[in-house]
């Protein structure tokens, strides 16, 4: 154990990840670019448009198997090879800083660098599956961060761009956020994210920045309930609707105006549960029959930057995120919601039973 | 009759007849109270010769109260003089009257008054006078109680009394008008006498010396009112007070006689209690009453029961039930019983699930020695492990029935009044036992053993160890070891009072220590303090009991205490005065020694036949 | 076959996860299925304290390793820096090799899982896509979902514009190469001989309590132990 | 910028280092304690009443400054200690000078910065208050809570800052259980109606009559003991603070309401002096607190003047600081005779071979 | 409404805010059982708890967190032995607490759940 020989206690509060400027290899998350594709897509604008980063987005990629490894699918060995590969396609691509958009992988990705150098045995072995399954040799990245700590490195000089403060336009109240970190973020290695794992600053550090306030809440850490297994299978999902309904009771007084979460998963599921509960138990959390809009760190900066909501695929919500459109005083067209790819009027979709839909 | 005498007799006349009315309601209630099986009994024995020894036993007891003679004298004395005194009072105040109205039936009022009718008619004849002097001595007799009664009010302790017993307000009253009766009787007769001359060596002496002009002389009339009032009211208020038991001993000690237990019978126990005379003995006897805080002892308690408000749950349970009480009491009030029967009417309906004790799997290998150690002797393993050896050393064919797990033989459940809670437990136990087929059982526990001979009605022989040991020793297999240590031996409650073993532990310890309490007083042994029958008594009270029994049963050169009782083992070791040891644990020590050719040969000859 | 404590304590998962515990329940606090069912991770951490093959037994075969959600609050917190949720992967994959999975109903359910995820990936390459869910299996993903999955072409292709076709949009299709690798990569580090004995011991499982099971993924048998893993224990 | 030399100096004015003062200047020595505080006393100065007994900190103070008869000099900061021929030079920030052939370091604890713990929500939330602070409440006569008003139910958290590797200390401070006990008993005599709560792991009452205190806040007092760490709070909005801890008991997750909690923080080395000392790795455990805790004397004590009493040779009560303080006293006393003794010898020697 | 085949669970979690009533009545007649330092002394000796899993430790337990249902279960095994009280370090009034927790279920048992 080492020996504290400064006087002044280190606060995890304070603390700041290393985080590279520039050049940087991506890597997509799969829930997110199958619920929140929009998401994905924009990051790719912000970065290389918006802050002018040099971003290689790669067609080989595979998922990290992450979702497979926590439901036991696959084995640790396959998820360390798989990863092995993405390290490979960077190598190749001539990158070593890599940018990771789903939390669990984020997680993951950490979790096997972490495995590597306690045990370089295993990264050999890594090294000899991978080279016989696909002939690839890797580096490991030099920096690994994930989407959201991009933007709270440049939120200041984002912020200077922006086009809608996160502020209440009738009232000119900042608009109160519920951010949400994903469990995996932080609470496994809490160096590896802004802020430590107790009080990350990674969203509300944005969200600051962008003129929004972020609200302190009973059950703040809890995990939204996603639970792998739990959720994927029928049987055991109503853990992650309790969870998840847990949290809502809990965030219900300080009435929000808000949810960011920076992971695919919870994005998911604090969308979709408000769905849920609203069928079941006839609650919804916002005002007159809304639900809490939810957002993604990417969509909300896209969101601020003057970014047409429909671009950033927010109609894929089944939260309407209209109430904080309005607030935020967005301009945007509301027939063009369901517009298609080939620019022609899709049908509506079925407006659920009590929560609201535009 | 002039209107005078009618207003005397009046208030002695309505009082009476107030008391008989009540008295008998009461015992016509009381008599349908008690059970169908109770009231044959009580029949049979009215018939048949008991009655005899009920009869004199009134006599001894109602009236000379011998039992109280062999406690504390002077208490006796003032007892008897009471009872006997006023008994003789009316007695011979009756024989009186006849002798001189000449017919044997006459009201009562003529023989109660008997010198106001009589005033002023000259007394004729030596047997008259002779009267008048007995009459006095008698009153004399028991003037002389009462002040006793007076003195012992002042300072109880000179009476052998430790504690005064705190009266409620009926029996103060009622009191009042007792120690008014006979006084007044004095006061009536002497002015009496003073006014119309007569009387006796006593009253006749004291009217002689006042010399009061005639025409003062409706002073004795008020003081004969005053008589007739005082008895009267007295006859009001005695229903109610504790005075009640000079009348209901009677039909107590028939009952008591008749083999009519007071237990789980309501007729029988109002008897009982309404027996009781609040004597306070009973404070005395009990162990507990050194203790500040405790409330329960038997005179509270059946004074309790006898008042409407009935008795608090505290007093019920804070109760060593050790049994001393119900030994000293000169009624002989069965209090453990009455107790027990407040217990169950409180507790009985409690909810219990014993079903995870039924196991028909778990069989006892076969054995003809059944030994059953219970739930306190698994706190003392010594015990167990010295029952263990003798058993091998004398090679008898044994099996520990709770060698592992203890099993509970109920009676603490039963004695918190959770009868159907212990029947259920004694189901199992019983079970237990028996599945070994024993031929003999043995306990180490005396509370186990007490509760196998009140209910558990096992086809074979139960017996304590202590017994078993004693057998051996009759067998001529004396253990070979002997020690000079001096050692009192503590008779546990249940083994002595409950099942009156007194002599087998002390033959048996006799021939391996020295013991230094050899004779013994029936049913005088010690409370350990420990008795699971209290619910109340915190731990610092129970050895704070424990404490002073040590010292009332050690001489200053005992170096061991002895006793037969896991339960007590456990209590007397807490204070740490002197090692306690059980009787088995004493006795496998004194076999360890190496065996001499002859016990040798003993046990062979032994073991052969 | 050497003992099944030696085998846990191969485990990385396993060495990181527990140094010592002091049973300050630190982790139970936070944990989200503690509150929901009769699951303690302080417990299964002190458990694994000893070296009792009997008690690794039972939980091996048991339903509790299976109750954790994975979210690692518990690391987080853990005074000692142990982290029962690594504990539980550990004792998972341990439960799946020696085969006790199969004894307990939750166990079971890899088999479901298989189906859901693990196909999904060697045919598409990612954990989930959505040709693979609909609102019959997730009603929660609501009405939405519907207009989603009847537009999915004119949604999807506004992101990137390469919905399964080849290119770097969302949900492109993955060359046949890196398809081909994936699942050489499975194979050599033995996930695919995993799969096969998923569908083994399920085909087996289902024989013996007499339920249809086939090829496609929504049969009887599935259904049953995706919908209530404890649907045999019903049936006894 | 004077120079004064003693016999021996003392850094620290706290109970260790008062008690070895009023013990040497009895054997006749010359010396002088250094405190960097305004006044002396040390870590008395932040109790109200102390442990098992409820004794007035102040008075012990007292008594403990009126024994010995020492300069102190108070509000010294020290700039440097160096090692010289004869013995110690401790320079402070005016540049004056205290040299002595033996040094005492009584340093004491560091109490532990609660901050570290963030997710009991210290320096967060208003209703979150360290066990000093209570005491500073107490000294006032004053406990309320952030809103001014009396509280309700108060929960005590131990081993904040120990027995826990996530704040680098592993080890238990072995006073914060009496301590907390102490303070229930205390403030549910200023507040009678007022609900306590423990949250402990274990109770690790070692010394003497402190299970008498635990007895009596249980039974005399009521305080209500739950077996389980805090895992974390969180704030309602009406500032009450939510417990999460598990009651390991029953096996279950478990939560509570209190309106005020005080963290029992753990006793810390103060690392401030151990950057001054030249070269004593080899004196320092791997706790961070001075000497080797070792029972075998010989590997702690070396023979250079330099010696260590007090909480700052690991935590320790008052009366165990004292006990080492008076122990450390007579060792110094014993080393400065031997030093005379030797400088003696040498002086002879020199005299002897002049003479030849 | 869609059938999701799922649903909300109710909390596990202990609420210690929930002060128990019955504990609060078996304490005002048997002070001794906060001085109980749940050493477990008693389930250890207890005739039952070989059996059944019950021991006075987790009575008073129980108790204090108010799960009522689970104790009236214990209660029913209590054998009223008294080796509990024998053993107990704190010298508990073990039985009589019992006793009192016995009659308060009796008595308002299913209203206090």
């Amino acid at each position: 154990m080492t020996m504290k020989t400064d006087n002044t206690s280190f606060l995890w509060r304070e603390y700041q990840k290393e985080i590279a400027d520039d050049h940087y290899f991506y890597v997509r998350s799969c829930i997110r670019q199958n619920f929140f594709p929009g998401a994905e897509q924009i990051l790719i604008t912000l970065l290389t448009k918006d802050l002018g980063i040099d971003l290689c987005v790669d067609s080989e990629h595979t998922t990290c198997t992450g979702i497979a490894y926590h439901v036991d699918l696959v084995k640790l060995e396959t998820t360390m090879t798989v990863n092995a590969r993405q390290f490979a396609l960077m190598t190749e691509a001539g990158y070593s800083n890599f940018l990771v958009s789903c939390v669990t992988s984020f997680g993951l990705y950490n979790e096997v660098l972490e495995i590597w150098d306690k045990h370089p045995e295993i990264e050999e072995q890594v090294r000899e599956y991978l080279f016989k399954a696909t002939g690839r040799t890797f580096n490991k990245p030099k920096n690994l961060v994930h989407a959201s700590d991009i933007i709270y490195k440049y939120k200041d000089l984002l912020a200077d761009k922006i086009r809608y403060k996160l502020v209440n336009r009738e009232t000119g109240e900042p608009l109160r956020v519920i951010d949400h970190i994903g469990c995996h973020y932080a609470k496994i290695f809490p160096e590896k994210g802004v802020g430590g794992a107790e009080y990350p600053s990674v969203l509300s550090g944005t969200v600051k920045a962008f003129g929004g306030e972020s609200i302190d809440y009973p059950e703040r850490r809890m995990c939204c309930g996603f639970g792998f297994r739990q959720y994927f299978l029928k049987s055991s999902r109503g853990y992650s609707l309790s969870t998840g309904y847990k949290k809502f009771k809990a965030m219900e007084p300080y009435k929000p105006d808000l949810i960011v979460a920076n992971c695919p998963g919870c994005n998911y599921f604090f969308d979709r549960w408000q769905y849920v509960i609203s069928e079941l138990k006839g609650e919804t959390f916002g005002e007159e029959g809304n639900g809490i809009p939810v957002l993604s760190s990417e969509e909300l900066t896209a969101l601020c930057l003057g970014y047409d909501p429909w671009e950033i695929g927010l109609q894929m919500h089944q939260t309407a995120i209209e109430p904080l459109l309005i607030k935020m005083g967005v301009q945007y067209d509301p027939n063009a919601k369901y517009k298609g790819f080939s620019g022609e009027q899709l049908k509506k979709p079925k407006i659920p039973e009590l929560l609201k839909a535009y | 009759m002039t209107w005078f005498n009618v207003i005397l007799i009046l208030p002695f006349t309505l009082g009476l007849f107030i008391l008989l009315a009540v008295l008998s309601v009461n015992y016509y209630q009381w008599f349908r109270a008690l059970n169908p099986r109770n009231k044959l009994r009580l029949w049979k024995s009215l018939s048949r010769k008991e009655i005899l020894s009920s009869i004199t036993e009134i006599f001894r007891e109602c009236l000379l109260h011998l039992r109280i003679y062999h406690q504390k004298r002077r208490l006796w004395y003032m007892h008897m003089s009471l009872a006997f005194g006023w008994f003789l009072l009316i007695v011979v105040g009756h024989v009186e009257s006849v002798f001189n109205t000449g017919h044997i039936l006459s009201s009562p009022w003529k023989s109660v008054f008997f010198d106001y009718f009589s005033r002023s008619q000259e007394v004729t004849g030596w047997h008259l006078q002779g009267f008048n002097h007995l009459m006095d001595l008698i009153l004399l007799f028991i003037l002389s109680g009462l002040f006793l009664a007076f003195y012992k009010r002042i300072n109880s302790r000179s009476f052998g009394l430790k504690r005064r017993p705190l009266h409620n307000p009926h029996d103060r009253i009622a009191m009042l008008f007792l120690w008014f009766i006979f006084p007044m009787r004095f006061i009536a007769e002497t002015l009496n006498h003073a006014f119309y001359g007569g009387g006796g060596f006593m009253t006749g002496f004291f009217g002689n010396l006042l010399t009061l002009p005639d025409n003062l002389n409706y002073l004795s009339d008020i003081a004969w009112i005053g008589y007739s009032i005082s008895l009267g009211g007295f006859f009001v208020v005695l229903p109610w007070s504790r005075y009640m038991h000079i009348l209901t001993e009677v039909p107590h000690i028939l009952l008591k006689n008749a083999h009519v237990q007071a237990y789980q019978d309501k007729g029988c126990t109002e008897f009982s209690i309404h027996a009781c005379s609040s004597c306070g003995i009973c404070l005395d006897s009990c162990q507990m009453t050194n203790l500040d805080s405790c409330n329960g002892q038997s005179y509270y308690f059946i004074r309790k029961l006898r008042e409407l408000s009935g008795v608090s749950e505290n007093r019920m349970m804070n109760c060593l039930m050790c049994g001393r009480c119900s030994n000293d009491c000169p009624v002989q009030v069965d209090t453990l019983s009455i107790r027990m029967n407040e217990r169950i009417r409180m507790n009985d309906d409690l909810a219990f699930d014993y079903s995870y004790l039924d196991q028909p799997g778990k069989k006892v290998p076969r054995a003809r020695i059944a030994f059953f150690g219970g739930c306190m002797t698994q706190l003392v393993p010594g015990v167990k492990a010295s029952m263990k050896k003798i058993f091998d050393f004398y090679e008898e064919d044994h099996v520990m029935i709770d060698e592992t797990e203890s099993i509970c033989c109920g009676r603490p459940l039963f004695l918190s009044g959770q009868k159907k809670a212990y029947f259920e437990i004694m189901k199992y136990t019983r079970e237990r036992i028996l599945s070994c087929k024993p031929d003999l059982i043995i306990t180490s526990c005396p509370i186990c053993l007490t509760t196998f001979r009140n209910h558990y009605f096992f086809p074979v022989p139960v017996i304590h160890h202590t017994q078993y040991l004693e057998s051996m020793i009759s067998q001529g297999l004396l253990p070979p070891g002997q020690s000079d240590i001096k050692t009192v031996y503590h008779d546990p409650c249940e083994l002595g009072r409950y099942l009156g073993i007194y002599s087998e532990p002390r033959r048996v310890l006799r021939n391996i220590v020295q013991l230094q309490n050899k004779a013994y007083k029936q049913n005088q042994g010690l409370c350990c303090g420990g008795s699971i029958a209290d619910l109340e008594m915190d731990f610092e009270e129970k050895r704070s009991i424990a404490e002073d029994a040590i010292q009332q049963l050690i001489y200053p050169d005992t170096r061991l205490l002895a006793t037969a009782c896991p339960l007590c083992k456990i209590t007397f070791a807490t204070p740490n005065i002197i090692p306690v040891r059980d009787v088995a644990e004493l006795y496998a020590e004194a076999l360890t020694v190496t065996i001499p050719a002859r016990e040798m040969a003993a046990k062979e000859a032994f073991l052969q036949n | 076959m050497d003992k099944l404590f030696d085998r846990l304590k191969k485990d990385v998962r396993f060495q990181h996860g527990l140094t010592s515990c002091i049973n300050c329940g630190t982790c139970t606090a936070i944990c989200p299925a503690a509150s929901i069912y009769d699951y303690d991770p302080r417990e299964i951490a002190d458990q694994l304290q000893v070296d009792d093959e009997k008690i690794l037994e039972k939980l091996l075969k048991g339903d509790t390793i299976w109750y954790c959600g994975q979210c690692m609050s518990c690391k987080t917190r853990c005074p000692r820096d142990n982290a029962p949720g690594l504990l539980i992967l550990a004792l998972r994959n341990l439960s799946i090799e020696t085969g006790y999975y199969m004894h307990s109903p939750r166990g079971r359910q890899m088999y479901a899982l298989k189906k859901l995820i693990g196909e999904t990936i060697l045919a598409k390459g990612y954990c989930v896509h959505a040709d693979g869910v609909d609102t019959n299996l997730f009603p929660e993903l609501g009405p939405i979902w519907d207009w989603v999955k009847k537009n999915s072409e004119e949604v999807y292709n506004r992101f990137g514009n390469s919905y399964n076709r080849r290119g770097s949009g969302v949900l492109r299709k993955l060359s046949d190469e890196t398809m081909h690798e994936l699942n050489e990569i499975f194979a050599v580090t033995g996930t695919t001989q995993r799969f096969n004995q998923f569908e083994e011991d399920a085909k087996e499982h289902a024989e013996k309590t007499g339920i249809d099971i086939d090829e496609s993924i929504w049969n009887e048998y599935f259904q049953n132990i995706y919908e209530n893993p404890d649907y045999d224990d019903e049936n006894r | 910028m004077k120079k004064i030399c003693f016999d021996c100096i003392i850094v620290g004015a706290g109970p260790a280092g008062l008690k070895a003062a009023s013990i040497l200047d009895n054997l006749g020595y010359a010396v002088c304690i250094l405190e960097k505080e305004k006044i002396p006393g040390g870590k008395l100065n932040i109790w109200h009443e102390l442990f098992p007994h409820h004794e007035s900190a102040q008075a012990i103070r007292e008594q403990m400054l009126a024994g010995t008869a020492s300069p102190i000099r108070t509000s010294v900061t020290i700039k440097s200690i160096s090692r010289t021929a004869d013995g110690y030079c401790v320079k402070d920030r005016n540049e004056d000078e205290y040299c002595a052939p033996a040094l005492l370091i009584a340093t004491g604890f560091k109490p532990f910065d609660a901050c570290q713990k963030e997710e009991y929500g210290y320096g967060i939330y208003e209703n979150v208050i360290t066990s000093v602070d209570l005491e500073q409440m107490f000294r006032q006569h004053r406990v309320v809570n952030a809103s001014g008003e009396v509280p309700g139910k108060i929960a005590f958290i131990h081993c904040v800052g120990s027995r826990d590797i996530k704040v680098d200390s592993e080890f238990c401070s072995a006073n914060c259980c009496i301590t907390g006990i102490k303070q229930a008993i205390e403030l549910k005599k200023m507040i009678p109606h007022l609900n306590i709560y423990c949250l402990y792991m274990d109770l690790r009452l070692g010394g003497r009559f402190f299970e008498d205190c635990y007895k009596t806040s249980q039974v005399k007092y009521k305080v209500q003991y739950i077996r389980g760490r805090l895992s974390e709070t969180n704030e309602n909005p009406d500032q009450t603070i939510i417990l999460r801890y598990e009651d390991t008991l029953a096996g279950r997750p478990a939560k509570i309401t209190v309106d005020m909690i005080v963290l029992l923080v753990g006793m810390h080395p103060d690392p401030s002096i151990l950057n001054l000392l030249p070269e004593i790795d080899e004196r320092v455990g791997s706790d961070g607190f001075f000497g080797t805790g070792r029972i075998d004397q010989t590997v702690q004590t070396m023979d250079d003047g330099l010696f260590f009493a007090g909480a700052c040779t690991g935590p320790k009560s008052i009366t165990q600081s004292t006990d080492e303080a008076s122990e450390v006293a007579f060792k110094i006393s014993h080393y400065l005779k031997n030093r005379v003794h030797t400088e003696m010898e040498d002086q002879h020697a020199r005299l002897w071979i002049r003479h030849s | 409404m869609p059938d999701f085949g799922f649903g909300i669970h109710d909390d596990l979690m202990i609420d210690h805010d929930r002060l128990s009533l019955a504990y609060e009545a078996v304490l005002e007649e048997v002070p001794s059982i906060s001085g109980c330092i749940s050493c477990g002394s008693c389930s250890g000796t207890c005739v039952s708890s070989f059996q059944s899993g019950a021991g006075f430790r987790k009575l008073v337990m129980l108790l204090k967190n108010g799960s009522y249902e689970q104790l009236q279960q214990a209660l029913d095994y209590c054998q009223f032995c008294g080796k509990c009280s024998l053993v107990c370090p704190r010298g508990i009034n073990t039985r009589r607490a019992i006793l009192e927790m016995r009659k308060q279920f009796k008595k308002q048992g299913d209203d206090m759940v």
